[in-house]
C-alpha cells in the first residue's frame, strides 16, 4: 500500500519538477514581459498541483491533505488574477515606452 | 556542521550585508531596507539558538522563536514610524535627504515667527 | 523517500533563484512584481517539500498564509501606492 | 547533559507590586487618554501625573534600608523561565527623578499643549500627552526591568514615543531631525538585539541576576557586551555617535526637549549601567572603561567647544546635553578595581550626575521654550534685555547652569567630589582633570549666555517683548525655577538608603568653602568663553577694554580657529557614513579592548 | 546527513542571494522586490529551524505587510531617487564600510561556532509547566504566560508607532481619513480579487489563531492575515479606510491591550501575582486576550500601513 502510494508520490513530484523546470527555463529564453509572465504562471501553477497530489499520500491526516488542497486553490486564484494584473501593468509599461 | 551553524553564518553575513547597506546608501528607504535585513539576520540568530536547544520533544527552545515573533513585530512597527516620517519628509520638504549641512529648504526659517 | 524530496527540494530551490534573479533584472517593473508571484507558486512548492522532508506538518499552514500574503504583496506592487489602478484608467484597457 | 534548574531563586517581595503599578499606571494613562480623546485626554494625563508620582515616592519608601532589591515575578513565574521585576537603589532614585521631570514637564506643558476652543480634538495635544506618559512607562520599565528582552521593548517604547515629539510642529527641519533620530536609533537597537541573541545562546537566559552568575568572559560573551555597549551608546548619542542629538534636542517644542534631554538618553544610559555594573562587572576590563570615558572626555570637550560657538541658544543647551553625556561616561574607569567593576562611590557619582543633569537640563530647556515664545526667536546674540522681561526663566536658567557646574549644595557637585574621590582611590589623576574641565566648560557656555542676557540694550527690543510677554503663564516659569533649585538642592538628600556614599564625602556648607569651589571653576570659564565664544560686540564690554585687547586678541585669534576646527570635525563627525562607520569602528575596539582585558 | 547539509546550503544560498540583491540593487523598487523575496523565502528557513510560529510570522509580518509598506513608499518616493544619486559616498569610505562590515560579521561567525554544545535550554522547563495554562504549543505559552508582559508592552508599542504616525498628520487634516481614497473599476480583476480573497483570508486568519491553542500559529499572525486583506479590500476601492477621529475605531484599537490589561490586574488583585492566570481559567482568560487581541492588531497593522490622516473625512 505505502509502497505504491510512494511510486505515486515519485511520480506526481518528478513531473512537477518538470513542470517548474520548464516554467523557468520559459522565464530566460521568452523575450518580452507578457510571454515570460505567461510561462511564469502556467507552468508553475501547473507544477504545484502535480506537487500537491504527490504530496498528499504522504500527509499525516486528513486534515493535513485537505489544507493542501486549499494550498493549491488559493495559490490558483490568487495566481490567476494577479497575472491579470501584472498583464495590464505590463501592457501599460510598453504603451508608455 | 548543522542546520544551526549553517544558518549562524547565514545570518551574520545577512547582518553584515545590512550594517554594510545602512552605512553607505544614502536613500533613507535604502536604510529603511538594510535596517530589516540586519533585524532578520538577527532574528535567524535567535532561530539558530532555539534551534540548537532542542528539547523535551520540542522543534526548539520555545523561548528565543517567542522573542523572535516579539521582535519582528517591533521591527514592523518601526518601519511604518520610519516610512511614514519619510513620506512626510519629502512632502514637506520636497527631498528625501538625510545629509546634515543640505537641510531641506522648504521649511521656514524657525527664527521667523 | 526523503533522499528523493530532498533531492526535488534542491532542484525546485535552485531553479527557483535563476527565476528569481531573471526577474528581478527586469526590464521593467512588470518583471519584478513577478518576484512574489514566483514565491507564490516555487516558493510554496519547495515550502511543502521542506515541511515534509523536516517533520513539520504546520508547514501547510505557513504555505497557506504565503499564498495569501504573496497575492496580497503583489497587488500592492501593482497598485504601488497610487489611488488608482493603472489598467482601469478610462481608455487605458477594458478591464475584464 | 541537565538544563538548567528553574529553582525559584527570589520571591516576591513586599510591596513589590508597586514596581508592577510603577510601569502599568503611566500605560494605562496613555490607553485611557487615547480612549478618552478631545478635550478629556488632557484631564486623564494630567490626572494620571500624580498618581505615578505617588507610585514612585512609595517605591523609595518601601525599600529595605538592607539594600536588598524589591523583587517581582511577573505572572509568578521565576526567571529564567519568567521576566522579574527588580528594584535596587539605583532603580528607586531614577524612578522618583524621572516622576519628577515627568510631572513638572507635564503641568509646564499644559499651557502650549492644550486643545484650542471650537476644536473637538487637536493633533499636537493628542500625540503629545499620549506619547510623554508612553515615555514615562517605558522610563519605568528600563529602570526595574529585570531581563535584557523585556528592556529591549521597553528601549523601543521610549524611542518609537520620542521620535514624533522631535518633529510634532511639522517642519521639514525637525521631521529630517526625527528621521536621523530614529534610524541610528533603530541601528543602535539591533545592536543590542544581536548581543541578546548571542547571550541566550550561551547562558540559556537573559535574567540580569542569573546572567551574573553565569557569565564568564568568553568569545561570545565579548562580542555581546560589545555589540550591546556600543548600540546603547548609539540611543545614548556618546560622542562620536551623536549625530541625531543635535538638531533633535534643539528642534523639539520645549516640552519634547526637556524630556529627551532630561530623561530619554538617560534611559539608554542606565541599561548600559546595569549591563556593565550587574550583568559582566567582571567581563569588561580595564582597557574597556578607559575607552568608554575616552569618548567621554571627547564629548565633553567636543559638546563645549561647539557649544560655545552656537548661535542659538537651544542648540548651545543641545550641545552641553552632548558633553554632559560624556561626563556620565567618567564613572566607568573610576569604578574599576581589581579586575571588575564596583558599586561604589564612583557609581554613586554617576548616578548622582544624571539626575542632577536631568533635572537643570529639563529647567533650562524649559526656560529656553519661554525665552523663544517671549521673543519669537533665541537668537544668543538677541538676548540681551530679557532679564527684565523673563527675570524667573532667566534665574531659573542661570540656577540650572550653576548647579551642573558643580556648585554645593548641588546634586553635581556631590558627583563630582565622589568621582574626584574615586579618581583618587584609583590612581587615575588624568580623570580628575577631566571632571574638572567638564565644570569649567560648563561654567563658560552659562557666562556666554548670561554675558548676553545682561548685556546693555540700546535698542528697543524690550518693548516687543513686553508685548509677548503675555505668553508666558506665570507657573510655566515657576516650574523651571523649581526643577533648576531641586537640581541645586539633591547635594543635601541623605542618599545612603539608596547609594552608596562613602563617609567623608559629605556636603560642608561652610560659605567659604562653597564660595571657592565655586567661583574658580566660573572665573577660568569665563575665560575661555571669552576666547572661545561668538560675541557679536567683540571685544566684550568689560573694564579695560582696550588693555584685554591687546593680551587677549592673539590669543582668542588661535583659540577661535582652534574651536573652528572643532566645530567642522564636529560636522564632518554628524555626517551619516562616518557615524555609520565609527559605529562598526567602535564594536570592534571595544571588543579588542575587552579581549585585551581579559 | 549529507543531503540535509546540502540542502541547508542551497536553501542558505537561495536567500542570501535575496539579501545581496536588496543591498547591491542600483535601483530602490527592485530592491524592494528582492527584500520581499528574501523575507517569504526567510520563512523556509524558519520552517528548517522547526519554528513554523515564526515561520507564519516571517511571511506575514515580516515579508508580507512589511512589504506592501516598502512598495508604495518606494513607489511615492521615485522621483527623489535622482538627486539622491550624488549623495553616494566615494570609494574609501565605501571599502571602510566593507570591512568593518566584514570585521563584524566573522565576530559573529566565530561567536556562533563557539556556542556552547550542548545548548542551554528552556525548553524543558517550559514543557514541564504547560500544564500550567493547559495550552499545547509552547510559544503561546511562552507569549501569553511565561513572558507575558514583554507581548503586553509590545501592544502598547504597536499603539504608541500608530499614534507616532498620526502626529505626522498636517494640522488642518487631523481626524481625516489615511492615505489615497483608492479606485478601481467595480468590474475589474482587482474588484474580483478584492470579493474573492478576504473571505478565504479571514477564514484562514480565525484558524491561525484557533489553531493556535496547541498547534503553530498566534493572534499576530492572525491577525496580520485579516489587516492585509482589510487592505486588500481598501486598495480596491470596496471600502475606504476610517477617519481617525472614528470612535468605534479607537475602541477596537484599544481592545487588545485592554482586555490584557485587565486580566493582568485581575491577576493582581484576587490572584498570585501581576499577569498570572488562576489554573482553572487560564485557557479561557488567554482565548479571551487573544480574540481581542487579534481584533486590535487587524486594526493596527492595517492602520499603520494605511500611514497618517491625509484628506479630510468627507472626502
Amino acid at each position: 500500500m505505502s509502497f505504491a502510494l510512494d511510486i505515486m508520490t515519485i511520480v506526481a513530484v518528478s513531473v512537477s519538477a518538470f513542470f517548474f523546470l520548464a516554467g523557468t527555463v520559459g522565464l530566460l529564453r521568452f523575450p518580452d514581459t507578457l510571454t515570460r509572465l505567461h510561462a511564469l504562471t502556467k507552468a508553475d501553477n501547473l507544477g504545484l498541483g502535480l506537487l500537491v497530489l504527490g504530496l498528499l499520500p504522504q500527509a499525516e491526516s486528513l486534515r493535513g491533505g485537505i489544507k493542501l488542497i486549499c494550498v493549491w486553490i488559493i495559490v490558483l486564484l490568487a495566481g490567476a488574477t494577479v497575472s491579470q494584473l501584472i498583464a495590464y501593468a505590463a501592457r501599460r509599461e510598453g504603451s508608455q515606452l | 556542521m548543522s542546520a544551526g551553524t549553517v544558518f549562524g553564518l547565514c545570518a551574520a553575513v545577512a547582518v553584515g550585508l545590512g550594517l554594510y547597506g545602512v552605512i553607505t546608501n544614502p536613500q533613507p528607504l535604502r536604510k529603511i531596507l538594510a535596517f530589516n535585513l540586519i533585524g532578520s539576520g538577527v532574528f535567524t540568530f535567535f532561530g539558530v539558538v532555539a534551534h540548537r536547544g532542542a528539547a523535551a520533544g520540542f522543534g526548539g527552545d520555545p523561548i528565543p522563536q517567542a522573542l523572535v515573533i516579539t521582535g519582528i513585530v517591533v521591527a514592523f512597527s518601526a518601519t511604518a514610524l520610519a516610512l511614514a516620517l519619510l513620506l512626510r519628509l519629502f512632502q514637506a520638504a520636497g527631498s528625501a535627504t538625510l545629509r546634515a549641512d543640505a537641510p531641506p529648504s522648504a521649511g521656514s526659517d524657525p527664527a521667523k515667527p | 523517500m526523503t533522499e528523493f524530496l530532498t533531492t526535488a527540494l534542491g532542484f525546485i530551490l535552485a531553479i527557483l533563484a535563476v527565476g528569481l534573479i531573471r526577474i528581478l533584472r527586469g526590464p521593467g517593473d512588470a518583471d519584478r512584481m513577478m518576484a512574489a508571484q514566483l514565491i507564490g507558486t516555487s516558493g510554496i512548492a519547495a515550502l511543502l517539500l521542506l515541511g515534509t522532508v523536516s517533520g513539520v506538518p504546520a508547514a501547510v499552514d505557513v504555505a497557506l498564509t504565503l499564498a495569501l500574503l504573496a497575492a496580497f504583496t503583489s497587488i500592492a506592487f501593482v497598485k504601488k501606492g497610487t489611488s488608482r489602478f493603472e489598467a482601469d484608467a478610462p481608455g487605458s484597457t477594458e478591464a475584464e | 547533559m541537565t538544563p538548567p534548574p528553574t529553582a525559584v531563586l527570589e520571591a516576591i517581595t513586599t510591596g513589590a507590586f508597586l514596581l508592577v503599578l510603577s510601569i502599568v499606571v503611566p500605560l494605562a494613562g496613555a490607553l485611557l487618554a487615547f480612549a478618552a480623546g478631545g478635550r478629556n485626554l488632557e484631564k486623564v494625563a494630567l490626572a494620571t501625573l500624580p498618581i505615578g508620582l505617588a507610585i514612585a515616592v512609595a517605591i523609595a519608601f518601601t525599600m529595605p534600608s538592607t539594600g536588598t532589591p524589591l523583587v517581582y515575578l511577573l505572572g509568578g513565574w521565576a526567571p529564567p523561565l519568567g521576566v522579574a521585576l527588580r528594584a535596587d537603589g539605583l532603580s528607586a532614585v531614577m524612578l522618583v527623578i524621572a516622576a519628577l521631570v515627568i510631572c513638572a514637564i507635564g503641568v509646564f506643558a499644559h499651557a502650549d499643549f492644550h486643545t484650542p476652543t471650537g476644536v473637538a480634538e487637536a493633533r499636537a495635544p493628542f500625540s503629545f500627552w499620549i506619547l510623554l506618559l508612553g515615555i514615562w512607562g517605558a522610563l519605568n520599565t528600563v529602570f526595574v526591568g529585570g531581563d535584557l528582552f523585556t528592556l529591549y521593548v521597553a528601549l523601543e517604547l521610549l524611542t518609537f514615543a520620542a521620535v514624533p515629539l522631535v518633529c510634532l510642529d511639522g517642519r521639514a527641519e525637525t521631521l529630517q531631525a526625527a528621521l536621523r533620530y530614529l534610524l541610528f536609533a533603530l541601528l543602535g537597537s539591533v545592536l543590542y538585539l544581536v548581543g541578546t541573541a548571542l547571550l541566550y545562546g550561551a547562558y540559556g537566559t537573559l535574567d540580569i541576576v542569573l546572567l551574573s552568575q553565569r557569565v564568564h568572559a568568553e568569545s561570545a560573551t565579548l562580542v555581546a557586551a560589545s555589540l550591546m555597549t556600543v548600540g546603547l551608546l548609539a540611543k545614548t548619542a556618546l560622542f562620536p555617535l551623536h549625530l541625531w542629538l543635535p538638531p533633535a534636542h534643539a528642534g523639539a517644542p520645549p516640552a519634547g526637549s526637556a524630556v529627551l534631554s532630561a530623561l530619554v538618553v538617560k534611559g539608554s544610559f542606565f541599561i548600559v549601567i546595569r549591563l556593565w555594573f550587574d550583568v559582566m562587572p567582571a567581563v569588561p576590563g580595564f582597557a574597556a572603561t578607559q575607552l568608554l570615558a575616552g569618548l567621554g572626555a571627547a564629548a565633553i570637550l567636543f559638546g563645549s567647544v561647539v557649544a560655545l560657538r552656537q548661535e542659538r541658544l537651544k542648540l548651545l543647551i543641545a550641545y552641553s546635553t552632548l558633553a554632559q553625556i560624556g561626563y556620565l561616561f567618567l564613572t566607568f574607569p573610576l569604578a574599576f578595581a581589581s579586575g571588575q567593576l564596583h558599586s561604589g562611590g564612583a557609581l554613586s557619582g554617576g548616578m548622582l550626575q544624571a539626575m542632577s543633569h536631568a533635572t537643570a537640563k529639563a529647567a533650562m530647556f524649559m526656560s529656553a521654550g519661554l525665552i523663544y515664545a517671549a521673543l519669537g526667536h533665541d537668537r544668543i546674540a538677541g538676548l540681551g534685555g530679557i532679564g527684565r522681561v523673563l527675570p524667573m526663566s532667566i534665574l531659573a536658567f542661570a540656577l540650572g547652569g550653576v548647579a551642573l557646574i558643580g556648585v554645593p549644595p548641588g546634586g553635581a557637585y556631590l558627583a563630582k567630589e565622589l568621582l574626584l574621590q574615586a579618581a583618587g582611590e584609583t590612581e587615575q589623576w588624568w580623570w580628575a582633570i577631566v571632571i574638572q574641565a567638564g565644570g569649567i566648560f560648563t561654567s563658560a557656555y552659562l557666562v556666554l549666555v548670561l554675558a548676553h542676557v545682561l548685556a546693555p540694550v540700546d535698542k528697543p527690543v524690550t518693548l516687543r517683548a513686553h508685548m509677548l510677554r503675555a505668553n508666558v503663564p506665570w507657573y510655566q516659569e515657576a516650574l523651571a525655577l523649581l526643577l533648576a533649585l531641586c537640581s541645586l538642592l539633591l547635594g543635601l538628600v541623605h542618599w545612603d538608603a539608596y547609594l552608596l556614599v562613602p563617609q567623608g564625602t559629605r556636603l560642608s556648607l561652610s560659605i567659604l568653602e562653597t564660595l571657592s569651589s565655586a567661583l574658580w571653576p566660573i572665573l577660568v570659564g569665563g575665560v575661555l568663553a571669552i576666547l572661545l565664544g561668538r560675541w557679536s560686540d567683540w571685544p566684550p564690554r568689560i573694564p579695560l577694554r582696550g588693555l584685554s585687547e591687546a593680551i587677549v586678541g592673539p590669543i582668542r585669534c588661535s583659540a577661535l580657529s582652534a574651536g573652528e576646527a572643532l566645530e567642522r570635525a564636529d560636522s564632518i563627525l554628524r555626517q551619516w557614513p562616518a557615524a555609520g562607520l565609527f559605529l562598526l569602528a567602535l564594536v570592534i575596539l571595544l571588543g579588542a579592548a575587552m579581549l585585551l582585558g581579559r | 546527513m549529507t543531503f540535509a547539509l546540502a540542502l541547508e546550503i542551497v536553501l542558505a544560498a537561495v536567500v542570501l542571494t535575496g539579501a545581496v540583491w536588496t543591498i547591491a540593487s542600483r535601483e530602490t523598487l527592485p530592491a524592494v522586490a528582492g527584500f520581499v523575496a528574501y523575507g517569504l523565502l526567510l520563512a523556509l528557513v524558519w520552517v528548517r529551524l522547526g519554528a513554523p510560529d515564526v515561520a507564519l510570522t516571517e511571511a506575514a509580518i515580516g515579508s508580507g505587510l512589511t512589504g506592501a509598506l516598502l512598495v508604495s513608499a518606494a513607489a511615492r518616493l521615485r522621483s527623489s531617487e535622482g538627486p539622491m544619486a550624488v549623495e553616494r559616498p566615494d570609494v574609501i569610505l565605501r571599502v571602510l564600510a566593507a570591512v568593518l562590515s566584514a570585521a563584524v560579521t566573522t565576530a559573529l561567525a566565530i561567536s556562533v561556532l563557539l556556542l556552547p554544545d550542548p545548548a542551554p535550554t528552556l525548553a524543558t522547563a517550559a514543557a514541564e509547566n504547560a500544564a500550567a495554562t493547559g495550552l499545547g504549543n509552547p510559544v503561546t505559552n511562552v507569549l501569553m504566560a511565561f513572558r507575558a508582559m514583554d507581548t503586553m508592552l509590545e501592544k502598547i508599542v504597536l499603539l504608541l508607532a500608530l499614534v507616532g504616525v498620526w502626529s505626522l498628520a498636517p494640522d488642518r487634516l487631523w481626524g481625516g481619513r489615511p492615505g489615497p481614497r483608492h479606485h478601481a473599476d467595480p468590474q475589474g480583476v482587482l474588484a474580483f480579487v478584492a470579493r474573492v480573497l478576504p473571505p478565504v483570508g479571514i477564514i484562514v486568519g480565525i484558524y491561525i489563531l484557533w489553531t493556535s491553542a496547541d498547534h503553530p500559529g498566534g493572534a499576530f499572525q492572525g491577525g496580520t492575515i485579516l489587516a492585509a486583506m482589510w487592505l486588500l479590500v481598501m486598495m480596491a476601492g470596496l471600502t475606504d479606510a476610517p477617519p481617525v477621529s472614528e470612535r468605534r475605531q479607537r475602541l477596537l484599537l484599544l481592545a487588545g491591550p485592554v482586555v490584557f490589561l485587565i486580566v493582568g490586574l485581575g491577576g493582581l488583585a484576587f490572584g498570585d501575582a501581576f499577569l498570572a492566570y488562576p489554573m482553572a481559567y487560564a485557557k479561557p482568560l488567554i482565548l479571551a486576550i487573544e480574540f481581542a487581541m487579534i481584533v486590535t492588531i487587524a486594526v493596527t497593522l492595517g492602520l499603520l500601513v494605511a500611514g497618517p490622516p491625509e484628506r479630510e473625512a468627507g472626502s
